[in-house]
């Protein structure tokens, strides 16, 4: 599918979503709530087939946290980029879509690590990197830690 | 007295009249097995130490290495500089282990090792004592050892050190059958057990050449199973250093571990001597009946150097067998013995029997 | 697992046998944890806890300027350093549309392959040490010498080679390049037979490896399993083919697939990617046009505002860069998505009701690097 | 009677694989030529490093003990892990302008990892890679050098 279609099948399946432009791939904000459906239908429906989730990111915009989604279809050869927002910094959190793409699971884990960002349904949402104990969440850009992070 | 590297015998004698003439016969015996248990415990030391040398010069070589060169000449002390960093180390007690058992574990697995070794004629007239049931013997006590592994895996309350133990137990289980059927083998060749009989009847040939296919499978058979008892590569499950870190001996330390590493080697010369003995003629030269020059040649060579030579040459087979081959899983390891080694060495025995029947061995 | 080691003994299942398989553990080469739980000698489930040589390399970008950064991607997957450089580079050279001299295409994707066969022949020793095979280590850790001294010579360092810079290289390589590699290639071409001869033909370790850890296509895809590890399951995920970079889209070279989806497979496409690299090296090694070893960079580099992504296939699978800049000289949030830790997670998955053994194998199949799983 | 044949194939099989990976290693058992370790201490006089080995940075001084760093510090701007501190001075010229020179040029080789943005970025040329590989000492402090030589001073011409 080219990215005009591609563009009217989500803009049908999620009518809130937003396109951004000039970006190197497809790229799709989404309401959090919208989330889990989407993910369903793009990895569900056989014309979009999006069976790959290359990469989660986790992205502090200073006032919003973001999960960036990072699809890839195997069948179709074409990508596509999700992003959620939330304005919620004290307990941010969206669907877990590791349900869907078992890779998601480790990935996920590793932004509630690094951004605190916590994902419902997650079978085992824990600290992947840090200990259990640690304050804080080291990628937000507001995190300070005198202790552990020696700057030069 | 005449003392000749070629018969013991009269040396021996000479040793014991000796002893008889100056004291009463009890504490001659007496002398006389303290004398042995010397001579032993300083062989048993002397071979350990150099056949870890040998282990680890082998695989050097193998593996385009030079190995230990640091320690002597050719780092031929390394072994015995490693032997006192061994005793000077700590002995780590580990929490909540079975004291007793703990420590006696190790010196299970090398009693096992040195009391086989008494029934090994070295050369003719060599050897501590003959037994009329010597390889019944040896099979036996040899396979003692593994109550030590057991213990020691099963008292060090550490996982991986029972789950080594485990596979221990299961393995030497299975392939006592295979070392004691395929001796069996020539057993029914030979009509004797004893060592000294074993020997003197191959002086026409060696069984392995006598015997020929059947007594060729069996040596086969019983190299395979002889590494897997002595826990050795590819048969090392018991220590698995890369899936149970170093298996039962995992909590040990110092002295004790190198009891079990002595007792490793050890256990390795001793399989490689009753193959040497059983299969090949032990220290009776190579003799090639109707060819009475060669054979006198062959004669010249002392005993002690066949019967060396030859031991050395099975144990570099079975380093040559740790070197190169990868590990067996527990159930393959199984299967070896129960599908492919057990059937094998039975029908084998069938044939070897009709063979001797028929006359048809050499 | 710090639930159960705090739990009273009563609570724990009394049939389950927990060993932890690390931090220090022969087989998982580095100080990765796997918490295995036992049944006899069945794996039941297994948990993996890294984190051990957690870095914060992702943190650490964000305060370093691009060309500062490329010293850290070394560090990421020590093995394949070089290639995470180019992804760096590739990266920086997209953003900024900087025209890269020919000259320094060739260098890359040369260098890009002698790292994905050093990467492989450590990998292969790692591999016959894990199943038990002592030999193999050295046999491959001998011939990986040449690469390094290859790269010693050009780079100037042996292991983490910092060699690519963004629009370039770091130095023109060497005189005596061409002629060591090609005398690599051609002891290389003879040594990869002992190889064969001892571990791939062995009975014991077809019957260690086949049949073991299966691993089917749509659990590749939905565990997201790349490189090799993916190859051998059938899925074609060679990021140098689906989506060619640097001298890729030139060069003739086959993209090793097998259907097996076990260990075994995995083995054969490591082995087969070596000839694959051999044979790329070989179409480019004579060929290296002449020319400048660097394009024209400004000093301070500036990324345009904006998102930017960029994969590459590092030796274990895709390695994905995703920058998000400010415009500033340092990016304003850098992602590895690094292979090693998509493919962790499918351990448990294709491990499980399988032996220790096994465990151990399909681990050294998988082909695992600690940092890269950490960063 | 298949599975009976495909028994003994296996065996078969089974030992002429283990076999050649015998030979392989007995060969190489036997050719002690192939050897391919290293007696480092032993052949340290002859061991000849590559020209662009990267052992320590260094300041190059010339026979007349003089170097061309002006301190400008883009090499301690431009270190990852500030592994170099630049220590300036300021003296007054010939022409009786103030000017500015190095003082110290500080290098932490602890904390260096070799990327080579120093070298690379100089502008004048003045660091450049020592082949000195032996770095191991007792006190870790005795790692941080001073590059620029007691009585060192720049070359003129270069600022």
């Amino acid at each position: 599918m080219d990215n005009d279609s591609l563009t009217a099948r989500i803009l049908e399946i999620v009518p809130d979503a937003q396109l951004e432009e000039n970006k190197q791939f497809l790229t799709f904000l989404v309401p959090a709530a919208n989330l889990h459906d989407l993910a369903l239908k793009l990895k569900s429906s056989p014309e979009l087939a999006f069976d790959f989730l290359f990469c989660v990111s986790g992205v502090d915009y200073g006032k919003q946290l973001a999960v960036v989604y990072h699809l890839n279809s195997t069948q179709h050869k074409h990508a596509l980029v999700i992003k959620v927002k939330t304005d919620d910094r004290a307990n941010p959190n969206f669907d877990t879509v590791c349900d869907i793409w078992r890779t998601a699971e480790f990935h996920e884990r590793e932004t509630y690590d690094m951004f605190g960002i916590r994902f419902n349904n997650h079978p085992d949402l824990r600290r992947i990197f840090l200990e259990e104990d640690w304050k804080g969440y080291p990628l937000r850009k507001d995190y300070v830690d005198e202790v552990n992070i020696v700057e030069f | 007295m005449t003392f000749n590297i070629y018969d013991f015998t009269s040396f021996n004698r000479w040793i014991d009249e000796g002893l008889n003439s100056i004291m009463s016969p009890t504490w001659a015996l007496i002398t006389e097995m303290a004398i042995i248990g010397i001579v032993f415990l300083l062989f048993y030391a002397v071979v350990g130490l150099f056949l870890v040398y040998a282990e680890r010069k082998v695989c050097a070589f193998m593996q385009n290495r030079v190995g230990p060169n640091r320690v002597g000449p050719y780092g031929i002390f390394q072994t015995i500089a490693d032997f006192i960093k061994l005793l000077m180390k700590e002995l780590v007690y580990i929490k909540d282990s079975d004291k007793l058992l703990f420590n006696i574990a190790p010196f299970i697995v090398i009693i096992a090792s040195f009391m086989a070794l008494s029934a090994i004629p070295f050369a003719k007239g060599l050897h501590a004592i003959d037994f009329d049931i010597g390889i019944l013997y040896v099979i036996a006590v040899s396979s003692l050892g593994v109550v030590g592994i057991l213990l020691a895996g099963w008292s060090s309350n550490n996982k991986y050190s029972l789950i080594g133990a485990m596979r221990s137990g299961a393995q030497i289980v299975s392939y006592e059958l295979s070392v004691g059927l395929s001796l069996l083998t020539i057993i029914v060749l030979s009509g004797t057990m004893q060592f000294s009989q074993i020997v003197e009847m191959q002086s026409n040939g060696w069984f392995i050449f006598k015997g020929h296919i059947p007594a060729f499978i069996a040596f086969v058979v019983f190299l395979i199973s002889s590494t897997a008892e002595t826990n050795r590569g590819p048969f090392d499950l018991a220590e698995a250093e890369s899936e149970l870190t170093a298996g039962f001996h995992t909590e040990y330390s110092g002295i004790k571990f190198a009891f079990f590493f002595l007792a490793e080697y050890m256990n390795m010369f001793l399989v490689a001597s009753i193959a040497a003995t059983v299969f090949l003629g032990g220290w009776m030269p190579f003799h090639v009946s109707g060819w009475a020059g060669f054979n006198t040649i062959m004669d010249y060579i002392p005993p002690l150097v066949w019967y060396f030579g030859k031991t050395a040459f099975i144990i570099w087979l079975m380093m040559l067998f740790k070197w190169t081959f990868p590990r067996l899983r527990i159930d393959q390891l199984l299967t070896l013995e129960w599908k492919y080694l057990l059937p094998i060495n039975l029908v084998n025995i069938l044939f070897m029997a009709f063979l001797v029947l028929m006359h048809w061995h050499f | 697992m710090k639930e159960i080691i705090n739990l009273p003994v009563s609570k724990i299942d009394e049939e389950e046998y927990h060993i932890n398989m690390g931090p220090q553990h022969p087989s998982t080469h580095g100080v990765l944890r796997l918490v295995v739980s036992l049944q006899g000698e069945i794996v039941k489930n297994l948990k993996p806890h890294c984190g051990y040589i957690h870095r914060g390399i992702e943190k650490m970008c964000e305060k370093d300027t691009y060309p500062q950064i490329i010293h850290l991607t070394d560090r990421i997957d020590y093995l394949s350093s070089h290639i995470s450089n180019h992804a760096v580079c590739l990266l920086v050279e997209k953003a900024l549309e900087i025209e890269i001299p020919e000259r320094v295409q060739y260098i890359r994707t040369i260098m890009d392959e002698l790292t994905r066969i050093q990467s492989h022949q450590l990998w292969w020793s790692s591999f016959g040490m894990d199943l038990g095979g002592l030999t193999c280590f050295f046999y491959g850790l001998r011939d990986r010498e040449m690469i390094l001294d290859i790269w010693e010579e050009t780079t100037g360092s042996r292991f983490l080679q910092s060699y690519n810079c963004p629009g370039g290289v770091m130095q023109d390589i060497h005189p005596n390049f061409q002629k060591k590699v090609h005398a690599f290639l051609k002891t290389f071409k003879k040594k990869i037979k002992d190889y064969d001869r001892i571990l791939s033909g062995n009975v014991i370790f077809e019957n260690r490896s086949q049949g073991v850890g299966i691993l089917s296509k749509e659990d590749a895809i939905s565990y997201g399993v790349t490189g090799p590890s993916g190859r051998g399951s059938g899925w074609s995920c060679d990021v140098r083919k689906t989506e060619p970079y640097s001298m890729y889209s030139k060069v003739q070279f086959n993209e090793v697939l097998r259907y097996e989806c076990d260990t075994y497979s995995r083995y054969m496409v490591r082995m087969q990617e070596m000839h694959e690299s051999m044979n790329i090296i070989e179409q480019l090694i004579d060929n290296i046009p002449a020319g400048d070893h660097s394009a024209k960079m400004k000093a301070v580099i500036k990324l345009p505002a904006g998102e930017y992504f960029q994969q590459v296939e590092s030796a274990r699978g895709e390695l994905g860069l995703y920058v998000v800049s400010d415009g500033n000289k340092t990016p304003y949030r850098m992602k590895f998505r690094t292979p090693s830790f998509s493919n962790l997670s499918v351990l448990d998955h294709i491990s499980r009701d399988m032996k220790i053994a096994d465990l151990v194998a399909i681990g050294a199949s998988l082909d695992l690097v600690i940092p890269d799983i950490d960063r | 009677m298949n599975s009976f044949f495909k028994y003994f194939s296996d065996i078969f099989h089974g030992v002429k694989s283990l076999l050649i990976g015998m030979s392989v290693t007995g060969r190489y058992f036997f050719s002690p030529g192939q050897i391919v370790t290293q007696q480092y201490p032993e052949n340290r006089k002859n061991l000849q490093m590559f020209e662009r080995f990267k052992g320590e940075v260094i300041m190059l001084h010339d026979e007349n003990n003089l170097h061309r760093c002006n301190g400008c510090g883009i090499c301690e701007n431009n270190c990852p892990n500030g592994s170099i501190e630049v220590i300036p001075a300021r003296i007054t010229g010939e022409d009786g302008k103030s000017k500015r020179i190095i003082d110290k040029h500080i290098y932490h080789l602890g904390m260096c990892t070799f990327c080579g943005l120093c070298v690379k970025n100089c502008p004048s040329n003045a660091l450049g890679f020592g082949q000195e590989f032996e770095h191991a000492v007792f006190d870790r402090s005795k790692l941080t050098k001073v590059l620029n030589k007691t009585g060192s001073s720049i070359i003129k011409g270069v600022e």
